[in-house]
């Protein structure tokens, strides 16, 4: 229950304030300001909340907690269920903080409309927080969908210029994304039922009971079944981060979308898709996910080196923060499918760290904006910091954050992603370090180009206001605990994420499946039985070395 | 209090001074900055003696402690926790860096005077050197990753320090990328190590090495050259080293502490920390000696060449370095921390006394405008030249025991190393040379129109300073030196600060003196398991000190010779051997090779990814073709609708009718 | 007689409704449709239902007819060209294949009902009992069977009632600038909904031209390919739609404009 | 008469509706011309009322004309707003349903 009240409150609270605003009459001045304020009340009720799973969350408990399970539709075996863990916890709990300093920083502007404005911000914000916290293949879709319409809206009724182009290309991207994935997930349920011989359900445990009970682990599915959902699914969540490279949406959408909007969609909805990785493909397709380990490894490595190469090029200071989200996005990705738990948890903790980072990385941007004459060119700007001392110290804060420079918790998240690939391909590894470096030169290059060298043409430099550092405090406040204390994340979430790649590391390196996790139930037998088919895969398709590797390894151990 | 508690302290006072600073920049007003930041130092100083004194008072087999925090990522089989590791070792280094730093506080607190940037100074300063503790107490390689990484990051603010000039921008974001190519070797050779240890922290990797590696096994040997790595990066040296001249764009107290004393000098400590690796991984080793030698050739060579002040101390630094590389990689760990602390004195106490210089010379760092200040700045004056005398290793001064320890131990080990010590020598003679060619150009010769103005006793003022690199005018707004800034050798804390390191680089050879050996035997705990440890240093002891000291005075007479005596003999050397020159004076092309190894391809890719394959692979087909499909499909769909409503209506009663027909032709 | 009523009756219809249609003057189709309510009012009375030929006259021919011609003569008469306008939907041909249509129907119809073997239509219908038909018996049966039907027809009038009023009601001003073709913008209270507003642009609040001044539509008729980009200084994309928004501004060049001008002045307000 | 006859008088005068609203762009001509619709249904419906002695057809038509009346103030007041607005009186010219 509370996880519902959680999921609804900001959207809710936006709609109450919309309404209300729309009865104290649109009149200038007149409830102008309410919506943003009642959104607020709500988005900061569901940070609280957030905040209490957090300190509540017990590390011992095994599975999920605080669950809600209601029948939605019977027949159809789709049931409103939620629950929290480890793999979770923090992301919802970012959710709510970027949300509430996104909706406290649009309280600082007048917008027009404000009253759908905010309610579109709540709704993303309900929209996020289901995807993170549903427990039901179905339900998860349709939060999914429903935490990407209204950016649709924020983009094309409030966005810059060029809007309509961008929002026409986000909604094909995504929308060709959500039906792939949502096409998956009506198979996976349905060929699960039939395969398993078990009642229909959508339920993420049942369709694992499903897999155990039948043995085949996962979600019960026939290699064939399991190889062409995966790469559905895996399509929907690329493109929602976005992965090089099915990027192509991005650079228009992040020039034409407000900053408040764009600072939540990097740093959340990006995330999405990484956690679906971990919450759905690895555990219910694990073959699938050992057969084309390789081939998404080389789409984030390319990711990480496009991405970085795009952003020492750039000269728009947003797009040089889109593109270095691609960058980090990769290093993610990377990280789940080293198929290690080390990579794993570096992975979920990189999301974490990169959310932090980006969302005031943008609010930032849109203050320097304001101090060049309103452009967003780092060739306008220049020589900031000496008007902007503050403003500056926070910006180079959260630049070395984002280098991931070490001391900060990027570093503890990449140094795990990049330890936990070293020990799965090390050749990846090595090569991603470039990435690293590439990091280290576009973050400074854009600080250095905004902050120093000599002042830009049309700079009017001055330190940020007090609005502009109670949104910007708080965050870089709790960037710097992060950096001191990462465990706090990592201690919570390691028997979830080890649960979670379990199944598919059982096939990769089937000696260290059963002994490292005792978590998950691989019993013997079933371990054989995977490892008579993958042999069939290799024969079939032996293009891909994941699948290659993990079975020959079966095959000796046989 | 036990050892560890003090040095927590160690690393609590300066972390307090940074963030006491830094949140006060505001309020601070007048020097206070500068005197917090200092104190600081002084109290991290004085907490390091006291760990000193409380390890000494263990028995020496109990004198390496470790100390944990709390768990910094301790998840999944990686043990990364926020340990500090108190041995001999660290606690000699805490006493080198918080000692140095102390003074060099002392003497910056009056020399960046009267600079905009003053409290952001003294903040960075005091960040310095808190990370450069946490890198030299840290307990794991996660811990001494951090603070290897914190010091990179000061050393890149304090570079770019005075950010509105392009220079010092530039250099400082060279310095940075150049260092977090090191930290990617040390992080990649983390990862080769944990790999087969399965631990991070260093007494546990320290016992299981031999255990775990056989002597140059691959993965072993590729860790540690990656190792290597990072300290060359930070070491500056070749091919890493481009960045250490660049940093003299700083101011000079950083170039003192951060680009002379201390940070350099953490490759030296990272080797000497990890040495149960590095033995067990013989050929790195090798590699290491072998790049500190060409390294302290090079660099030498180059420091004749150049004529920026600052730019032939920071040579001269490389080339000391290569000593210590040289030394700790092939075993003489002993002298080269000797080399490491004395060199600290003597290089620091140059980098100030060539400060005062420069100040003097209000900005103008170009040795071809300097000259015969011998009698105008009669502080600065002894100060350098007991600086230059100690570098160049003339007994009795501190530096003449270091170098020929090193050297001697190198020696030691026979076989090839041999050669080390020889061109060990080639070096030291080059050493003297350069040293005393920047001191006769500077002091002798005819007083220049600065030198004439400070012995009327007023300092000499620019009214634009320019920046002698872009010819740009220096943006006096941050704090890049204004006319009121240059106080020469006026104040007393730089008298002061100066004062107290010559005496220290005159000194300094007492810690090791031959058969007294004090150091080697405050090092023994730290070092006790090593395989070269107490090497037999009796044979060619008193030759090799000879050797040494002739060396020096030989090249203080070439010197004399060529600068003093006859003037002209450079120039005619340059005609003679314009080749070399030209190769000495471009630095033997390093950065131009650089830019075309990396620099160049990595923008091409960038431009190309930007200009060609983003607009037409991605946005051109990829995004173009989705567009395309959906907008021909809803344009079909679109035809239909005219928006005539009546065309609506027709429809809608041309169905009805068909449908009435239908059912009238089915009656 | 009930045939001499039928067929005076029925003629009366069929005229009527000819001429609604055929009538080029939107006042003379008003006429016209009077006509034609008043003879099917007689042909219901022939039909016994007397209840609804009342109904029909006062409501229909009453009140309704009433409104017609008010909103007529507000709108103003104008005479709807024959040829069709520059974006009209194929006009003659178009005339002429609907009547040809509207014949073939008819012609579909009248077998269906003639030539079909419905025998009961043949009849003269069952026979006559008192009192059928009348208000006693229809109220009956709106407040007894078909009381539902009865409340949700109120509920609809009230709505529609509400809904005209929201309609036409009155604006505080109009924006000159504002030439959209949107019916959706006739929905939408004009201080709203500009995206222009929404990226921060106010919108300069118009001076209502005085009277007598040319139409402006016909100024933004001036070849300006977008007419939205007329809200709030062109911060709207030309998004789809933007052909009605084209034919709007040549719209604005037909011959009612003007003329609507001068109602504008007579209306005085 | 036979019921009959009154059937095919309500087809005539739906026929000439239909054709109305086919021809005409004035939409009050429109309007009326549904009207004339409207009532041919009328009239059918209650000429099969007499049919068969039953007047639950006549509440029918009753209902319709309630309809009717709705229509009627809808479609007025759309018409009096595009006055208001000042766009051109004629449904060609409305086109905003165009794709």
């Amino acid at each position: 229950m509370p996880l519902s009240i959680l999921i609804w409150l900001p959207a809710a609270a936006a709609l109450i304030g919309a309404l209300a605003a729309a009865v104290t009459g649109r009149r200038e001045g007149g409830g102008a300001s309410l919506p943003g304020r009642v959104a607020l009340v709500g988005t900061m009720g569901a940070l609280g909340i957030a905040i209490g799973e957090i300190a509540s969350f017990d590390v011992h408990h095994k599975g999920l907690s605080e669950v809600t399970d209601v029948t939605w539709i019977a027949a159809l075996g789709i049931h409103y269920k939620l629950g929290i863990d480890g793999l979770n916890l923090f992301l919802v709990a970012l959710t709510t903080l970027l949300f509430a300093a996104a909706i406290l920083a649009a309280n600082r502007r007048r917008w027009e409309r404000p009253g759908s404005f905010f309610f579109f911000m709540g709704l993303a914000e309900s929209g996020v927080l289901g995807a993170f916290l549903a427990q039901d293949l179905a339900l998860f879709v349709a939060f999914f969908d429903l935490m990407l319409i209204p950016f649709y809206f924020l983009t094309g009724i409030w966005g810059g210029p060029g809007r309509v182009a961008a929002t026409t290309k986000l909604v094909i991207y995504t929308l060709v994304g959500s039906l792939l994935m949502l096409a998956a997930a009506i198979a996976t349920a349905v060929l699960s039922s039939s395969q398993t011989g078990r009642p229909l359900s959508f339920v993420l445990s049942d369709l694992q009971h499903a897999g155990a009970a039948a043995g085949v682990g996962g979600a019960g599915l026939s290699s064939s079944s399991q190889d062409w959902i995966f790469l559905f699914f895996a399509a929907a969540f690329l493109v929602k981060m976005p992965a090089f490279p099915l990027h192509g949406w991005m650079p228009d959408g992040y020039r034409a979308m407000p900053t408040e909007a764009l600072a939540v969609f990097s740093g959340v909805l990006s995330k999405v898709g990484a956690y679906g990785f971990l919450r759905i493909v690895l555990p219910l397709f694990p073959r699938a996910s050992t057969h084309f380990q390789t081939l998404i490894l080389v789409i984030a490595l390319l990711s990480i080196l496009y991405g970085s190469a795009m952003a020492f090029t750039q000269t728009n200071a947003r797009l040089i923060v889109g593109y270095s989200s691609v960058a980090q996005l990769g290093f993610i990705t990377l990280g789940i499918f080293a198929l290690r738990p080390e990579g794993a948890q570096g992975a979920l903790l990189q999301m974490v760290n990169h959310g932090l980072v980006v969302a005031p990385l943008f609010l930032i941007i849109g203050l320097l904006a304001a101090r060049a004459g309103g452009s967003e060119d780092i060739r306008d700007m220049g020589g900031m910091a000496f008007r902007a001392p503050v403003l500056a110290a926070i910006f180079l804060i959260v630049a070395l954050a984002t280098l991931a420079m070490p001391g900060s918790s990027n570093f503890a998240g990449e140094f795990l992603i990049l330890l936990g690939v070293f020990r799965a391909k090390i050749v990846f590894a090595i090569v991603a370090f470039a990435g690293v470096v590439l990091a280290s030169v576009y973050m400074l290059r854009m600080f250095i180009r905004t902050m120093h060298n000599r002042t830009g043409p049309r700079v009017t430099s001055r330190d940020l206001g007090v609005g502009d550092a109670i949104v910007l405090v708080p965050l870089v406040a709790v960037i710097l605990f992060f950096a001191v204390y990462p465990q706090l994340a990592l201690h919570r979430s390691e028997p979830a994420t080890v649960a979670a790649i379990a199944p598919a590391r059982g096939l990769v390196s089937p000696a260290s499946a059963s002994a490292s996790n005792a978590l998950v139930p691989v019993n013997g037998p079933v371990v054989v039985r995977r490892r008579s088919r993958g042999n069939t895969i290799v024969v079939r398709r032996g293009v891909f070395g994941g699948s290659a590797r993990g079975v020959r390894g079966g095959a000796t151990a046989r | 209090m036990s050892a560890t508690t003090w040095a927590w302290l160690v690393l609590a006072f300066p972390l307090a001074g940074t963030v006491v600073i830094a949140l006060g920049w505001r309020t601070l007003s007048g020097r206070s900055a500068g005197w917090i930041g200092t104190a600081a130092i002084a109290a991290a100083f004085a907490c390091a003696v006291a760990c000193f004194i409380s390890i000494q008072s263990h028995a020496p087999d109990h004198r390496v402690l470790t100390s944990t925090l709390w768990d910094y990522a301790n998840t999944v089989g990686v043990d990364a926790r926020l340990t500090i590791l108190v041995d001999p070792l660290s606690v000699l280094m805490i006493l080198v860096v918080s000692g140095v730093s102390a003074l060099i506080h002392l003497y910056s607190v009056s020399y960046m005077a009267s600079d905009r940037g003053y409290v952001r100074f003294f903040s960075y300063l005091n960040f310095f050197v808190f990370s450069m503790l946490l890198l030299v107490l840290g307990g794991n390689f996660v811990v001494l990753i951090v603070g290897w990484a914190f010091v990179g990051a000061a050393s890149y603010l304090l570079i770019s320090f005075w950010y509105r000039r392009r220079t010092a921008t530039a250099a400082g974001i060279k310095a940075f990328v150049i260092n977090v190519v090191g930290d990617v070797g040390l992080v990649l050779g983390t990862y080769f190590i944990f790999k087969h240890t399965g631990t991070l922290d260093f007494e546990k990797t320290f016992h299981s090495v031999r255990d775990v590696f056989y002597s140059n096994q691959p993965d072993l040997v590729a860790g540690c050259i990656l190792l290597l790595l990072g300290a060359f990066a930070k070491s500056a040296q070749i091919p890493l080293h481009t960045w250490l001249p660049d940093a003299m764009e700083g101011p000079t107290p950083v170039s003192a502490l951060i680009h002379a004393a201390t940070m350099v000098t953490a490759g030296v400590y990272l080797i000497a920390r990890l040495h149960p690796l590095f033995e067990q991984a013989p050929a790195a080793a090798d590699v290491g000696a072998v790049v500190g030698c060409l390294t302290l050739l090079v660099a030498g060579t180059i420091a004749l060449a150049v004529t920026d002040l600052k730019r032939v101390i920071a040579y001269s630094t490389m080339s000391q370095i290569g000593y210590m590389i040289m030394g700790v990689s092939s075993g003489a760990y002993v002298a080269g921390l000797f080399h490491l602390m004395t060199h600290a004195f003597f290089k620091a106490l140059l980098f100030m006394a060539a400060g005062s210089i420069i100040a003097a010379m209000a900005g103008e760092q170009s040795l071809d405008r300097m000259g015969g200040f011998r009698r105008a700045m009669p502080f600065t004056f002894p100060a350098m030249l007991i600086g230059g005398l100690a570098l160049s290793g003339i007994p009795p001064l501190s530096g003449y025991f270091s170098k020929d320890q090193v050297l001697l131990d190198v020696a030691n080990r026979g076989g090839w190393h041999w050669a080390l010590y020889v061109l060990g020598y080639l070096g030291a003679l080059l050493t003297a040379v350069y040293t005393f060619r920047m001191i006769f150009r500077a002091f002798w010769g005819e007083p220049v129109a600065e030198a004439r103005e400070l012995e009327q006793g007023h300092l000499h003022h620019v009214e634009t300073p320019f920046n002698p690199a872009t010819d740009e005018p220096e943006d006096t707004d941050v704090g890049f030196p204004g006319p009121d800034h240059h106080i020469a050798e006026r104040e007393g804390s730089m008298r002061g600060a100066m004062a107290i390191l010559a005496v220290l680089a005159v000194v300094g050879g007492v810690f090791q003196l031959p058969k007294v050996n004090w150091l080697e035997h405050f090092l023994e705990p730290a070092f006790g398991d090593s395989r070269y440890f107490n090497p037999p240093t009796q044979g060619p002891l008193a030759v090799s000190l000879v050797i040494g000291g002739v060396i020096g005075v030989l090249g203080i007479a070439i010197a004399y010779q060529v600068w003093v005596r006859r003037p002209g003999t450079a120039a005619e050397v340059r005609e003679r051997l314009s080749p070399v020159y030209l190769l000495f004076v471009n630095k033997w092309y390093f950065d131009d090779l650089i830019d075309i190894a990396f620099v160049r391809p990595t923008a091409w890719v960038g431009r190309f990814a930007q200009q060609t394959f983003e607009r037409v692979f991605v946005d051109g087909t990829l995004v173009g073709g989705a567009t395309a499909v959906v907008r021909a499909g809803s344009a079909a769909v679109r035809a239909a609708q005219t928006g005539f409503v009546r065309y609506y209506a027709g429809l809608l009663i041309l169905g009805l009718a068909a449908v009435s027909l239908y059912f009238l032709l089915q009656s | 007689m009930a045939a001499v009523l039928f067929f005076i009756a029925g003629i009366g219809v069929i005229a009527g409704a000819v001429a609604v249609v055929a009538l080029r003057n939107p006042f003379y189709s008003v006429l016209g449709l009077v006509a034609h309510l008043l003879s099917l009012a007689a042909l219901f009375l022939l039909l016994r239902a007397e209840f609804v030929a009342a109904a029909q006259v006062i409501v229909y021919a009453g009140a309704v007819m009433v409104l017609y011609v008010f909103v007529v003569s507000y709108v103003g008469l104008q005479d709807e060209p024959w040829r069709g306008s520059r974006v009209s939907s194929g006009g003659a041909t178009l005339k002429a294949g609907a009547t040809l249509f509207c014949g073939a129907l008819l012609v579909e119809l009248c077998i269906a009902l003639l030539g079909s073997g419905l025998k009961a239509i043949d009849s003269r219908g069952a026979g006559y009992v008192p009192g059928f038909g009348s208000p006693t018996q229809i109220g009956d049966l709106l407040l007894t069977k078909f009381l539902f039907v009865f409340e949700v027809a109120s509920f609809l009038l009230l709505i529609a009632a509400v809904g005209a009023v929201v309609l036409a009601r009155r604006r505080g001003g109009l924006h000159d600038e504002e030439w959209t073709v949107s019916v959706a913008s006739l929905l939408r209270s004009p201080t709203l909904g500009s995206m222009a507003e929404a990226v921060g642009t106010t919108m300069a609040t118009p001076s209502r031209g005085a009277p007598g001044e040319p139409a402006p539509e016909t100024g933004h008729g001036r070849g300006e390919p977008f007419p939205w980009t007329h809200r709030g200084g062109g911060q709207r994309e030309p998004g789809p739609g933007t052909e009605a928004g084209g034919s709007a501004g040549e719209g604005g060049q037909h011959p009612g404009a003007r003329e609507r001008g001068d109602h504008r002045e007579e209306g005085g307000w | 008469m036979n019921i009959g006859w009154y059937l095919v008088v309500s087809a005539f005068v739906f026929c000439i509706g239909a054709a109305g609203v086919l021809t005409r762009r004035n939409p009050i001509v429109i309007l009326l011309c549904l009207e004339l619709m409207l009532n041919a249904a009328n009239l059918a419906l209650i000429a099969f009322s007499r049919m068969w002695g039953n007047a639950q057809g006549q509440i029918f038509a009753l209902i319709v004309i309630v309809v009717a009346a709705c229509e009627v103030a809808v479609g007025l007041g759309l018409i009096v707003a595009i006055y208001r607005r000042r766009l051109p009186i004629d449904v060609d010219e409305l086109r905003e349903l165009q794709g």
